[in-house]
């Protein structure tokens, strides 16, 4: 069928004085296919529109060029105006006149106005109709992990009426929330309680998961819990499974013991100052040791440290490089502490500690004194290094996920910020992620929780069918666009019953075309993107009208 | 009961909120007091070498760009909260506009307005380039029109007859299930601690003169003979954690370094040093990027007293240095002071109008702790940098987080 | 027959280098007229052929340009690009083009300046030809 | 899998040196896998054909082409209109599918764009290593399905050659592992062992004959 191209050009309100619209139009009349040129003024307005609808109409126009401004500013709108003339939203190719020729240059730029269009005309001449339809989802949400961030998640999406599965490790709900006695603002009874109770989470301890497959709205999940294994399908996945603390003695030259006490211990002894046979006269803390860009260890000493002084009453030393005061209220704390008496030393130089007369001593540089000095503490309260959960690593290969340049979850990347991960819906909260303090954890839940709720509440989601599509005839089940994709959108699937081909997730694939590029059989295609179109764009160059 | 939702503020924390809540359908107005939304961020720069250094600035515009064409989302520039009725799930909101004598929705930006405008400098303004809205600005304060005068040069000039100077301020009423304040922070003023010579000295910038630069001119160089920067001071902690700001802001230890990193990046033979109290390097993925940068960015723990202005035009900088325990003197060409985030100086009204707290350090007070997007009205929830400093990853969270609040209220309103 | 030309042909990724190209001409930051922007939704979408059919349509110099690294939106798309373009020297040196015609560069959306240095540079070194 | 790779252009431009038209066919088996002549192959070696001999200001016309598999006759024959247009045709195959266009195309000359190198499979992204060399004589039973034939540097059928690094990489490249310790510790993993007391005896690479056949049997 013939192809019926209609050009619209705008100028602008006849702002663009160095292109010679009667010139462009009167030479895009010549290009193939082309069946109409219209010279326009405010095409963005409404009346612009609805006299450009009139035109397709009339002109009975398929294919639709617009020479104008920007389409970062009105291709939304070009595109309903079609829709809105019965055409496909897909038959529209943009020429940016504006901002980068007009604007751009100096001097008459009527050729270059003229070969954007051109390659637009030849562009859209390949342009095929992209339907949206709806795609089903599971409304089921997996949480893995199950201390305050995985339990919140559960409750938070309960509440908004999703079901989910909450699947521990350990043997209980809870997590390191047990340590935060320091910290009453976190109810972990109250909640743990309200899980139980709640018909909308199921809870799975001394689970975990296997094997995992699929795509947002329809994962398949296996989940080891003792002997058995489960399979289950989730629409969506979230990942709180916190970090690990890890006290390395070699960072404080001693073994830890009774004098290097863990914060557990130190949590241990604050809920029972009355075990201990003789209240310590002096505690202390080291900081920025085992790692010097962390935030955890220095948020849970300054509480500790507060702890210490209304319960035990001792003497408190932190020791530390930079205090890690970047988080909501912890100046405030630090002030408080130094009110209370809390001695905050701190080095340049990593202190010497080693144990003498049944206490540890701790030598050091204060810098603020300019001096040496040596200060014996009954217990010295090691820092945690904040690792990775033990297993992330396996976990995110389970799931074909990124991880981090340190092992945790959610690759270095600022549009992944603040709980996206590259595959879409698998959501990373909490301190899976990285050193999150509790508040930041429970914003990431927050955002997570809404995030997922925007996937699955409908049950359905609309999609583009088949914009990137592999040609399942000329696909050579090579496997790269599976390997490349960043986004784990492709999967092999069996489309008769003798050969599995390479086909790509309507709802999981973000566009980047990076699978279309790399394929070795060019058996991809991108609607819009796609090599005749660009290529078509290519060949318009240089072309003399 | 009211399924739409009302965000005050168009920052990034805005700008989130607004999204999350309108790709959940809920109809969101989104109400901003400048003329475009996009608040700081927008006019932020990337600070990448020849990598991305995550500072996050490259977010914001495909985030305004997502706001301006969602067809949930009505932005009302030039806007602002006059007064509020209602409860929960039933807020009348009062707003009042100031008189849109060029409607950005009739604008079509072509300039031809500015280019007859008989004012020097001209009444109506180009938008930024990073405008959303793009469109142009009039300045009641410079408008022959509205000052009285006889000039219609614009009026008539204007191809989509956009203006219309017989605009009056407009009254709207909104009602809405739920709210949410997000609007951001004010930029410490510098000229406050005059012993570092802000304002006095052309060479002495703070970080929002640095973001300017880049964003605009791509590369930094002496405001007052255009070489490049042969040695340059960063000064921490401007507008934090002192006798009035008892908070860190969070923001300026890595945008510093980051600004440090780049200038070395652009001019490999530059000296850059960094005045800091205690550095704040924590966070994803900026540890590593930290260590990279203490192989050529000198650190010295200890800030400046003062700068003064040499007679060759250079600054010197009167310092302590910390763990050397000496005073010195050292000169420098640029000194970048380090501001910080400071409460909006107005948020007082608002919280008057909306009946919300004000904390200790005049942010928006949360609730509670752990919830820190709740106030003390319910229905009624804080997004980003007015509840407290946040980055722009951090403000982006905060603002989905409030948008999940304000979620669970429309639920309920259902 | 392949005509030459002096057209630079700029691949841009639409979520940094195009915008970049927008705010340069909002800012009115007048470049070489020489340049053919096609936008692309990453870098990482350009293949090979389209690279070498630039050149076969005679253009004087071709541009990848993607995000930063470590700031793509997909991830790899970027650096896949880059080494995309590297390789693409090689097939150029094969058939005698000067392979400084073809260049990978990452800009960010508001860097506009970055963005007409790019395309100043690359009309520059393509003149003599 | 047959695994090949692309012949510098130069030597590729030697062959058709002459020619003005030709065809470039391409295989949509082994070589489009391994990223050597498929579709996106042809593509690439035509442009750049082209860019060159415009670069020398020759004529040169190019027809595109690429088929199921080039080493099955019928398959081939689905060329037949285009090889008639042209003087000489390029093929990107593997030596298997040069020789089928050659045979069936008897009267045009066939030169081959690819080395066909070895046999093996993809180890990561663009990434492919030689596993078997086709010797007749499969021991991978016998030695936990790693064949020493093709990773052991030496082919050593009996054990180690005695230079394996620290850390059990090969004495030849440290970047590769030796053969026998992959070998010693896949069967360590199947508690087999005993096999690695096993005695082979010199492989007899005269149990087929070459130039191979094979006839099935004829249900």
């Amino acid at each position: 069928m013939q192809i019926r191209i209609g050009v619209f050009l705008c100028d602008c309100g006849k702002s663009l004085s160095n292109i010679d619209f009667p010139k462009v139009s009167e030479r895009a009349e010549k290009l193939q296919d082309v069946v109409h040129v219209g010279l326009h003024s405010n095409l963005c307005l409404k009346e612009g529109i609805e006299e450009m609808l009139s035109t397709i109409r009339d002109g009975a126009i398929d294919r639709v060029v617009i020479a104008a401004c920007s389409p970062k500013l009105k291709e939304d709108a070009f595109r309903n105006a079609l829709e809105e003339a019965g055409l496909n939203s897909n038959f529209l190719s943009l020429a940016n006149i504006r901002e980068q020729c007009s604007w751009a240059h100096e001097g008459d730029v009527t050729e270059k106005a003229l070969e954007l269009t051109a390659m637009a005309v030849e562009r859209a001449r390949f342009l095929k109709p992209l339907v949206k339809k709806d795609v089903p989802v599971n409304k089921e949400v997996l949480v893995v992990g199950g201390g305050f961030a995985g339990m919140k998640v559960a409750l938070d999406l309960a509440n908004l009426g999703l079901r989910t599965t909450l699947v521990e490790r350990g043997l209980a709900l809870g997590g390191r929330l047990e340590g935060f006695e320091t910290n009453p603002a976190v109810p972990i009874n109250s909640m743990r309680k309200a899980i139980e109770e709640n018909r909308d989470i199921e809870v799975l301890t001394s689970a975990e998961l296997t094997r995992g497959e699929g795509e947002v709205g329809d994962f398949s999940i296996r989940i080891k819990k003792g002997d058995e294994e489960l399979s289950r399908s989730f629409g969506a996945i979230i990942f709180a499974t916190g970090y690990r603390p890890e006290i390395s003695p070699g960072d404080f030259q001693l073994r830890p013991g009774v004098n290097l006490i863990s914060q557990e211990k130190l949590t241990e002894i604050l809920k029972a100052p009355e075990r201990l046979e003789l209240r310590p006269k002096t505690i202390g803390f080291v900081l920025d040791v085992s790692d010097e860009n962390c935030r955890l260890p220095t948020l849970s000493a300054l509480n500790d440290a507060l702890a210490v002084k209304e319960r035990l009453g001792s003497e408190v030393y932190v020791f530390c490089k930079s205090l890690k005061v970047d988080s909501e209220g912890v100046e405030e704390v630090y002030r408080e502490a130094r009110d209370r008496g809390v001695v905050f030393v701190k080095f340049e130089e990593r202190p010497r500690i080693c144990s003498e007369d049944g206490r540890v001593k701790v030598e050091l540089n204060d810098i603020l004194l300019g001096d040496e000095i040596t200060v014996f503490c009954d217990f010295l309260v090691a820092e945690e290094r904040i690792m990775p959960s033990e297993g992330t690593e396996a976990l995110s290969s389970i799931l074909k996920m990124r991880i981090d340049s340190r092992g945790f979850c959610q690759d270095e990347n600022v549009h992944l910020y603040p709980v996206s991960c590259e595959r879409k819906g698998i959501f990373c909260v909490g301190a899976c992620r990285g050193d999150l303090d509790i508040a930041r954890a429970s914003t990431d839940v927050a955002a997570a929780v809404l995030s997922t709720y925007e996937l699955l509440a409908s049950g359905t989601a609309i999609v583009e069918a088949e914009r990137v599509k592999v040609d399942p005839e000329k696909c050579r089940v090579c496997l790269t666009c599976i390997r490349v994709c960043p986004h784990g959108a492709i999967r092999l699937v069996r489309v008769d019953t003798e050969r599995e081909v390479a086909q790509i997730s309507d709802l999981a694939c973000e566009g980047c075309g990076i699978c279309a590029a790399i394929c070795p059989a060019k058996a991809i295609d991108f609607e819009g993107y796609g090599d005749e179109q660009i290529l078509a764009e290519v060949q318009a160059i240089g072309e003399s009208l | 009961m009211e399924t739409s939702s009302l965000v005050i503020g168009g920052g990034v924390a805005g700008v989130a909120a607004a999204l999350a809540l309108a790709d959940n359908g809920s109809q969101v107005y989104l109400i901003e007091t400048e003329p475009s939304i996009g608040g700081w961020a927008a006019s932020f720069c990337c600070k990448a070498t020849d990598v991305c250094t995550k500072c996050s600035v490259c977010v914001v515009p495909q985030k305004l760009q997502q706001v301006a064409i969602h067809p949930h989302i009505s932005i009302l520039t030039d806007s602002m909260v006059a007064g509020l009725s209602g409860g929960i799930g039933n807020f009348k909101v009062e707003v009042l506009q100031k008189p849109q004598y060029i409607p950005p929705e009739r604008c079509i930006a072509c300039g031809m307005c500015a280019e007859v405008c008989p004012t020097e400098p001209k009444a109506i303004r180009s938008p930024s380039p990073e405008a959303v809205p793009y469109s142009y600005v009039l300045d009641e304060s410079r408008c022959l029109r509205l000052k009285g005068e006889t000039c219609d040069l614009c009026r008539d000039i204007c191809p989509t007859n956009a203006i219309d100077f017989n605009h009056e301020p407009e009254k709207k009423e909104l009602g809405v299930g739920a709210i949410i304040v997000a609007t951001g922070f004010e930029v410490f003023d510098a000229r406050e601690m005059g012993c570092l010579g802000y304002g006095r000295y052309p060479n002495v910038l703070t970080g929002l003169d640095l973001e300017r630069i880049f964003n605009r001119e791509g590369y930094l160089k002496l405001p007052s003979n255009g070489k490049d920067p042969k040695k340059v001071a960063f000064v921490q902690c401007i507008g934090s954690r002192d006798e009035s700001h008892g908070y860190c802001s969070q923001v300026c230890c890595k945008y510093a370094i980051r600004f440090a990193r780049l200038i070395k990046y652009q001019n490999p033979n530059a000296e850059v040093t960094i005045f800091y109290i205690d550095l704040q390097t924590a966070g994803k993925g900026f540890a590593q990027f930290y260590e990279e940068c203490q192989k050529n960015i000198r650190f010295v723990r200890g800030l400046p007293v003062e700068v003064l202005g040499t007679s060759s035009g250079e600054l010197e900088v009167r310092f302590e240095n910390i763990s050397e325990g000496t005073v010195k003197r050292e000169t420098f060409d640029v000194v970048a002071l380090s501001v910080g985030i400071s409460p909006k100086k107005d948020s007082w009204d608002l919280a008057r109008t909306l009946g919300i707290n004000l904390g200790e350090c005049g942010f928006f007070d949360a609730k509670e702790p752990l919830n820190s997007n709740e106030t003390n009205v319910e229905g009624i929830f804080l997004a980003g940098t007015c509840q407290g400093p946040r980055d722009i990853p951090d403000s982006i969270a905060h603002g989905m987080a409030a948008a999940q609040s304000a979620m669970e209220v429309l639920e309920r309103c259902k | 027959m392949i005509r030459g030309n002096n057209k630079i042909v700029a691949f841009c990724c639409e979520n940094s280098a195009y915008l970049a190209a927008d705010k340069a001409g909002r800012m009115r930051l007048h470049y070489p007229d020489n340049v053919r922007i096609i936008r692309v939704p990453c870098v990482g979408r350009v293949d090979l052929i389209h690279i070498l059919k630039a050149f076969e349509k005679g253009a004087a110099g071709v541009l990848l340009i993607g995000c930063h690294e470590g700031a793509c939106q997909h991830l790899t798309g970027n650096t896949r690009a880059k080494e995309r373009a590297a390789y693409a020297r090689n097939l150029l040196k094969e058939v005698g083009i000067d392979e400084a015609r073809l260049r990978m560069a990452n800009i960010a959306p508001d860097m506009a300046q970055q963005f007409v240095r790019e395309i100043e540079d690359m009309t520059e070194k393509t003149k003599e030809r | 899998m047959i695994i090949a790779e692309r012949k510098p252009l130069e030597e590729i431009r030697g062959m058709i040196a002459g020619y003005k038209k030709i065809l470039v066919a391409g295989c949509g088996t082994c070589v489009t896998i391994c990223w050597a002549g498929g579709e996106k192959e042809v593509g690439i070696l035509s442009s750049q054909l082209r860019l060159a001999s415009s670069g020398e200001g020759t004529e040169l016309s190019i027809v595109e082409a690429c088929i199921e598999r080039q080493c099955e006759k019928e398959m081939v024959e689905e060329l037949r209109d285009k090889v008639q247009d042209v003087e000489a045709i390029v093929s990107m195959a593997c030596g298997i599918g040069v020789q089928t266009i050659a045979d069936v195309f008897e009267e045009k000359p066939v030169f081959p764009a690819l080395n066909t190198t070895f046999m093996g499979m993809p180890e990561a992204e663009g990434v492919w290593t030689e596993k078997c060399r086709s010797c007749g004589d499969c021991m991978l039973y016998w030695t936990g399905g790693i064949c020493p034939v093709v990773r052991c540097a030496k082919g050593l059928l009996n054990g180690p050659c005695g230079g394996t690094r620290k850390g059990g990489s090969c004495e030849i490249d440290p970047e590769k592992d030796c053969a026998w310790v992959l070998i010693y510790r896949r069967l360590e993993k199947q508690g087999r062992l005993d096999l690695m007391r096993k005695y082979y005896e010199p492989k007899n690479y005269r149990a087929v004959k070459r130039p191979g056949k094979i006839e099935a049997l004829k249900a």
